[in-house]
């Protein structure tokens, strides 16, 4: 079909990708790992290594297109999705990555990126949410939890976060999956996937900033906590969890509730059987919603539906007109509908 | 009588020969006809009435119907501001202005020498555009109590007096229009929206004009509907046969048809010709047009325009906001599309952060501002020559763009194109001026040939180039070379921090930043090497000097003309390139007397050139009214100083 | 408690509330219906009226200030919300009303809306929604449905556009409900639920633009289909519509599902009970995402949940930094911490 | 040997006694000090070391403590645009700078006398803004061979003689501080983080500046961990010691207390100066705050500043983006509030749509720049004169608005106090020009008295005047009324649609539009009446005027002081007030033989001084580097005018 993303047998590695920049982020932030990541997954995609676009915006996380030897755009901040948006209608048969914080994405950037989840544009973009802006040293973010004490909330933020999972179902997005800093197996998967849904995919990263924000996703990553605060989805699977895989998560009336296997007789039967094709947004927008302590935090694909992307649909009008418009060049154009001569 | 004869008699500028309803061939019906028919040099004809009358169409169809005759013409429309106001409101009325000559014209005209009024809102509202002495034509059937109210007459203004020194022509329309369609069965509403072709009929007559090109565009557009198409030749006709019967004005006038250069000519809007020239420009460099916009009066129309034509692989984007408009724009552009945002005063402002980006990162890119009336929303409907200053200087920084101002609708086509040239060959963004004025105005417009069209070269980087970088520059431009995602061997970053010279790397040195800021300059500045130098209207030195720019050409060129014609010692220069100015704009300055700068705001240009050449004295006059300027106005202010 | 709007009994009435300036849209646009019904509103609600402010972005709607004799601000396109903001936060005594259409608040103005929904403040947004830019006169807006033909979308558009109510489930919204621009009763009751409603209360207004969209909302504005194709939610009711009654919507495992009373022994009792005030939002994300004609069209409040709101927050760490601040005054700050004098 | 007095015996400019450490006392334990101690007037010290070590404290405090020994001072920190780019290496180096002196200084100097370089990078990339033949402080643990590859030195440039020419002091720092506190048992990560603090005794030592006010703030900032009080009291005693010890600079220096003028002072930057200088406006008002705004470097500390000061009931709406924060901001002014926003360059462009809206509604509103290097997102860590026309221009449509330039940190404080006292009287938005250079940097302050402060008076509309009109404006300063919802009686819309004059309904009526467009000219025109007027430094006729605005004053001053004392015939005009100019601009102007504008971008003010006063020649000195002038460039570029 027009419109898409060609593939090819190429073989390529990751040092096809690494760029000759120096990597200028903190010791320990976490977009080391995710970097590393990327580097990974771009050579297995059988993509040209010259069809690769990677656009940013603003941020820490933005500086991203520097360290990837690719084409690629750092643009103003948090205009990368109507950037990329413009490069792969431009052109889509490019593979367009967007690297983006919750600052560039959701705060400046907020308008553009529902609207390229609406659009439905095959982009995958990578959010860091470490829930705070980096960059501009440690003010809070559009997701950084009520109550947070940062350098522009000395009694404490009075605003209620985003949760990007919730506004990109909302968004009538695609595609979403969450993942963690710290699980390089998890992120290497789920952004093979994120590259192979046709559409806009959104994979929040879960990303610690050592400096302004440092552990403020510990209860979700340390070795003690993590277990009983993450469920890790698996498609077609129940919803199992916990440390000791002894936990699960069952729909109860209209809610989601935690339930203990083998209490009160629930079995695994009882569970819910993660389904990210399913098309309806109700559970989908729950599962993502799921916060510790009181619900685990969910990780993997939570939302993955098909559907047509824009560039595919405009592809196929133009194609349309050029076959059936009279009206072939400029020339034409120009002596179409009324004129008159003077000879 | 020229226009009476059948059209393959007349003098050699037409080319169709039109077989239906020469009904005016015959000079025997017009027998009857009491007075003579006076020539006119030129014309200018308002049509006014509610938002949902049609006068945009009516006077559309007028125009065209005057061309086919071998007029020029220039048009302009006068859009309310709602939608569609209480009908018979003030408010509500929208007008159409008409100006058709037997000599070249360039304007739509000052004043009008009739004026189609059909409900007394129109007239309320229109008097005043209309010239003392001047025709009125009213729909008597609306002249009523509720009509009256509506438009806040306190009295008949038929009646009051107020209308004394015109010629005034009643004509009982709706009746009339009602009568003549009966027999058809069409209803109430359709004879209703048929008001405005009788009119039309009545100025056919007036002018002695050819319905034919009318009734062949009835034929096309209800080509499903048959009885539509009777109904509005029917009453079309019978507005033509009313004002023959009439006998209220003892004379017919005729403009002759105008010596033009022969070719094919077209009306085109300044917004249509402003697309068309992208397109034009995107087939003669070989790629594809990728539009990003949001609608904003009066820009909108470009945007539709283009999105008509997907059959030339343009793409167009219709983005969330002016930003994601042009954004998405400088993604296409680094692409190696042909990248476009339009917009209008307040969408400029927003894409300004933008603007910067793509001076940044070196990328060709058409930002087109079709300026209204400000600050803020200000008057959306109306035009202004308000954005110069903010298209020069409105960015953080020093950020450097070529700035185009297109000088009449027509040449919107030509600015446009050549926007487009200097924008791909020297990489660089270019701001496009237009105005409300010309963006809604229509001229004749003489089909170019595309093989007479300049080529356009992009320098396009080469796969596995060994020698590419990204800043690399030539010596003669300045400018970097393009090189395109999908290209084998040359993957390389760009974005808004500051680069290195060559390399394109991010840096913070002290010594490049100053560098790449004075390469940027100079990389604009030299474009001046390739536009044509300013020439001059008039003698090469002489006592006065008219400066302007932009949208203001037409109606200074007239005035200045008849000034000449006058024998008065003036000369016009009018600016298209704003930045960077021809080479010998200084040198013309300094050879007349006295130079005035006539602009439709509080005085941009004036700043500009103060700034450039602050050796001269520059006199100002300055009209800030939504309107165009008059051609006595300049005269006026012309001979003033010419006195003084 | 500070920061909230005070009430008093005021003796108000409509003409308190009329303009002297002629409203001057399209005769038949159903923004007139939507005014009256405001006017109906306003002096009900016990508020002096001098309290209110209405502010709206650019558009036909947008015109909507200067019909009311209240303060107002007619602001710049997109903006309401942000203005909005400002005036709430400024003094929480007033009674705020946005008035926005579709284009100004999910096309330009989309990053405002999705923020004031977050943040909570307690603000009324009215979103006249036609599904069109009427203002600039017809082109495709965000809420456009896919493939229709405007002066933009000569093709049909190839856009996905958003459910209005999706969106403000997703960005964290406390209150929506949807009304149409036919029901004056329901528009004054709803617009009366969204005033009483602490927090940001979003009424999306399905309205007609007779020149531009015409009957865009026929088939659920008109008599013979629309009661079929809408359901009106009441609260704690079962979910019942159709013309004769006899239809109902049931929870079907993770999709909802329209069924027929007694076919297949189907009683009120399976059927969903509406429950606005439900924390939980994948039910009330479903029933916002029902589109018929699958679905009936759901009219009324969706959502309304209950949470404090930013200005009261804020008035409130306001209140405690003055009470255990040792600095009362310029002078004090000037001369706090570090300091040296010369004599 | 001044300062080794105990403070009570000093000259009479200190008002503390300084009961601890005042070790060097007793004269008696210096009998070993080989060396004389040498009087200096100024002294520049540069700190430089990796972003995690801590320099800007370290500059700040040692600027506090010379600012207790009767010193005045200037500062300056060098971020890297990284927040902490790989340890070692170039990209990660911070600096700070601290000029002290014994008589008024105004910048935070040239070129250092002392650079402390606590690794290889630093070294490297601090040298070149080191004075030959100054001293430089090394952390010989720091310089191995890991150090100098990530550095990217090729060979230890210790040994390699690129040092010769300076007095380089080498010190084992890391292994000395560890060797203070081991038996304390604090962990490695700590006494790594003190490393500053040695550096700084060595400083204390060699300038023989007391160490009290630094113990001080130990106490206070760790009060909870008394263990890294003491630990850091070691580390800086011992830095102090070692100095003493190791005999290899022979003598030791003192800037002597400066003749200040009586009063109390304190340290602040110029964000700092600008929150305040809002919160002083706002008492003197009677009125609450609002800022909207949305971070962006160099601005982000205005917000934060304010942000602490909910006890003046200081309301931050942190917007989600600039053009939220702005229109926030209009919200907040149409409903009472002092209505301000923050930003920079970037943010600035995307405000512009907004600021015409606050144009045409005649709202009070500040909007703060702190410029940064453009274009783009540029070198948004440095500073530059970048945004004069943006905001002069950078609107659509005719906009005018007051344009404050703030001339020094401290500046900044009376700039923000005065652009909410002109914006509040004249109903009119204000922008605030300040810099990277201001924003970031500090000087001494003296505090004001807040009744010596001027008042606020601004034209609030009485509840229930039945006089009352939106747009009806005071004879005086054109300003319309500011009627606040909440009012009774004066309920009215405003917005961005064109008023009626007086009435403010919307309006089309050409010839309103231009009378309200020169109104609200001629409204911040009349401002000139309200403000100071033009001073210059040095003689009122000369042969050379420099011509500066903004941030740039402190350096101009003592180059032009430095070209006067060596008897050159040069004045100083240094403008503050941009739009409206000080009425005695042009006049001044006149009487120099020679006039050269100096300015950190291409060329803006110069352009906007011929737009002004294009009678007069104008030279220019423009550098655009990301860093301030030197008093050489001046002085250099002054006498070769001079000479000419
Ligand atoms: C127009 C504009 N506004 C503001 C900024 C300042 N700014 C740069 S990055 C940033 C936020 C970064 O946060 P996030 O996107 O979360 O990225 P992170 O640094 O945390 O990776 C801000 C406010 C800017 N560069 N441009
Ligand atoms: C900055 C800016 N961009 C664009 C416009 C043009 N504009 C005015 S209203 C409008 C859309 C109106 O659509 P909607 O909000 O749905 O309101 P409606 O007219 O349908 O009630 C647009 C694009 C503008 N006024 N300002
Ligand atoms: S500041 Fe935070 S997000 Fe930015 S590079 Fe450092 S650790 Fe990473
Ligand atoms: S154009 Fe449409 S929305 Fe606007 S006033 Fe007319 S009918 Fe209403
Ligand atoms: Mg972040
Ligand atoms: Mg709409």
């Amino acid at each position: 079909m027009e419109g898409q993303i060609k593939t090819q047998p190429v073989q390529l590695t990751k040092d096809d990708f690494v760029s000759d920049q120096m990597v200028k982020w903190c010791p320990g932030c976490g977009d080391h790992a995710i970097l590393h990541s990327v580097e990974k997954v771009f050579p297995e995609l059988g993509i040209p290594k010259e069809n690769f676009v990677v656009v940013s915006g603003i941020g820490c996380s933005s500086r991203f297109p520097y360290y990837m030897n690719t084409y690629g755009i750092h643009g103003i901040h948090g205009r990368a999705a109507a950037i990329a948006s413009g490069v792969k209608i431009s052109n889509p048969e490019l593979s367009v990555w967007m690297i983006t914080g919750d600052g560039d994405c959701m705060a400046i950037g907020g308008n553009h990126f529902i609207h390229v989840l609406r659009r439905n544009l095959d982009i995958n973009i990578l959010l860091f949410n470490n829930k705070i802006y980096g960059l501009t040293k440690g003010q809070y973010s559009p997701t950084t939890p009520m109550g947070s004490v940062t350098k522009t909330s000395p009694q404490g933020t009075i605003e209620h976060p985003f949760n990007p999972g919730e506004l990109v179902i909302g968004a009538q997005g695609t595609f979403f999956a969450r993942v963690l800093d710290t699980n390089p197996k998890m992120m290497t998967d789920i952004f093979m996937d994120a590259a192979r849904h046709k559409g806009t995919s959104l994979v929040e990263v879960l990303q610690n900033c050592v400096i302004f924000n440092n552990k403020v996703h510990d209860l979700i990553t340390n070795k003690a906590t993590k277990d009983d605060n993450t469920i890790i989805l698996e498609e077609g699977k129940p919803m199992i969890f916990g440390k000791d895989n002894d936990k699960g998560i069952r729909l109860n009336g209209l809610a989601l509730e935690v339930v203990r296997l083998g209490e009160n007789g629930i079995t695994e039967k009882d569970l819910l059987v993660h389904d990210p094709d399913h098309s309806d947004t109700g559970i989908q927008m729950m599962i993502a919603g799921m916060t510790p302590p009181a619900f685990p935090m969910a990780l993997g694909v939570i939302r993955r539906v098909k559907q047509v992307t824009y560039e595919v649909l405009l592809e196929n009008q133009i194609a349309h007109a050029r076959e059936t418009s009279p009206i072939k060049n400029m020339d034409d154009l120009l002596r179409s509908g009324n004129t008159w001569s003077v000879e | 009588m020229l226009s009476k004869l059948p059209p393959e008699c007349r003098i050699g500028q037409r080319k169709l020969y039109y077989p239906y309803l020469c009904r005016n061939s015959n000079p025997e019906e017009m027998g009857q006809r009491p007075g003579q028919v006076i020539e006119l040099e030129d014309v200018v004809i308002r049509f006014a009435g509610d938002s949902g009358d049609g006068m945009q169409l009516t006077g559309s169809l007028f125009s065209d119907a005057a061309a086919q005759e071998g007029n020029v013409f220039a048009t302009f429309p006068d859009y309310p501001a709602e939608i569609r106001a209480p009908q018979g409101t003030v408010a509500g009325v929208s007008g159409y202005q008409v100006h058709i000559g037997s000599k070249p014209i360039h304007t739509s005209g000052d004043l009008a020498d009739v004026l189609v009024a059909m409900n007394p809102a129109s007239l309320k509202s229109n008097l005043k555009w209309t010239k003392k002495g001047g025709i009125i034509i009213v729909d008597t059937d609306a002249f009523n109590d509720k009509g009256f109210e509506r438009a806040g007459y306190a009295k008949d203004p038929l009646e009051s007096g107020e209308l004394d020194g015109y010629r005034v022509i009643r004509a009982p329309i709706t009746n009339l229009v009602r009568e003549s369609v009966k027999d058809l069965g069409v209803d109430h509403k359709v004879a209703g929206k048929s008001r405005n072709m009788f009119a039309l009929g009545m100025l056919y007559y007036l002018f002695n004009i050819n319905m034919e090109t009318t009734m062949s565009f009835f034929e096309k557009k209800f080509r499903s509907n048959p009885l539509i198409v009777e109904a509005n030749r029917r009453v079309l006709t019978a507005g033509y046969d009313y004002a023959d019967t009439i006998e209220v004005i003892s004379n017919t006038f005729n403009v002759a048809p105008a010596p033009l250069n022969t070719g094919t000519y077209r009306n085109l809007t300044g917004n249509q010709a402003t697309a068309w020239g992208f397109m034009a420009a995107a087939e003669k460099a070989g790629r594809q047009i990728f539009l990003g916009s949001y609608p904003i009066t009066p820009a909108t129309e470009i945007l539709q325009e283009l999105s008509y034509h997907k059959q030339f692989g343009v793409k167009v984007f219709q983005a969330e906001d002016e930003i994601a408009g042009i954004t998405s724009a400088i993604g296409a552009s680094y692409t190696g599309s042909i990248a476009v945002t339009t917009t209008s005063g307040p969408g400029l402002s927003l894409k300004s952060e933008a603007i910067g980006l793509a001076v940044m990162t070196e990328l060709p890119l058409v930002i087109v501002d079709v300026q209204r009336g400000g600050p803020s929303t200000g008057l959306p409907t109306k035009s202004e020559q308000s954005d110069l200053l903010q298209a020069l200087y409105g960015r953080n920084g020093e950020a450097p763009v070529i700035i185009i101002a297109a000088q009449s609708s027509g040449d919107c086509f030509y600015a446009a194109f050549e926007a487009t040239k200097l924008s791909l060959e020297h990489m660089t963004p270019v701001i496009l001026l237009t105005d409300g004025y010309l963006a809604n105005g229509s001229e004749m417009f003489r089909i170019p040939s595309m093989k007479d069209m300049p080529a356009i070269h992009p320098p396009i980087a080469q796969a596995n180039d060994p020698d590419y970088k990204p800043y690399l520059r030539d010596e003669e431009k300045l400018r970097r070379q393009w090189a395109v995602p999908g290209t084998e061997g040359l993957r390389h970053r760009v974005g808004g921090l500051e680069k290195w010279d060559i390399t394109g790397h991010v840096s913070h040195d002290p010594l490049n930043h100053q560098r790449m800021c004075e390469l940027r300059e100079e990389k604009v500045n030299r474009v001046a090497n390739f536009i044509p130098k300013q020439e001059v209207v008039g003698p090469e030195e002489n006592d006065l000097l008219v400066v302007s720019w932009g949208g203001t050409r037409g109606v200074i060129l007239e005035a200045v003309q008849q000034m000449q014609a006058e024998g008065k010692k003036v000369s016009m220069m009018h600016l298209r390139h704003i930045y960077p100015l021809p080479l010998n704009v200084e040198e013309i300055l300094g050879r007349y007397k006295k130079i005035i700068v006539c602009e439709l705001n509080l005085g941009q240009l004036v700043k500009y050139l103060k700034i450039n050449f602050p050796q001269y004295k520059y006199h100002q006059l300055n009209k800030i009214q939504g309107l165009p300027f008059m051609v006595k106005e300049l005269v006026d202010a012309c001979n003033a100083l010419l006195e003084d």
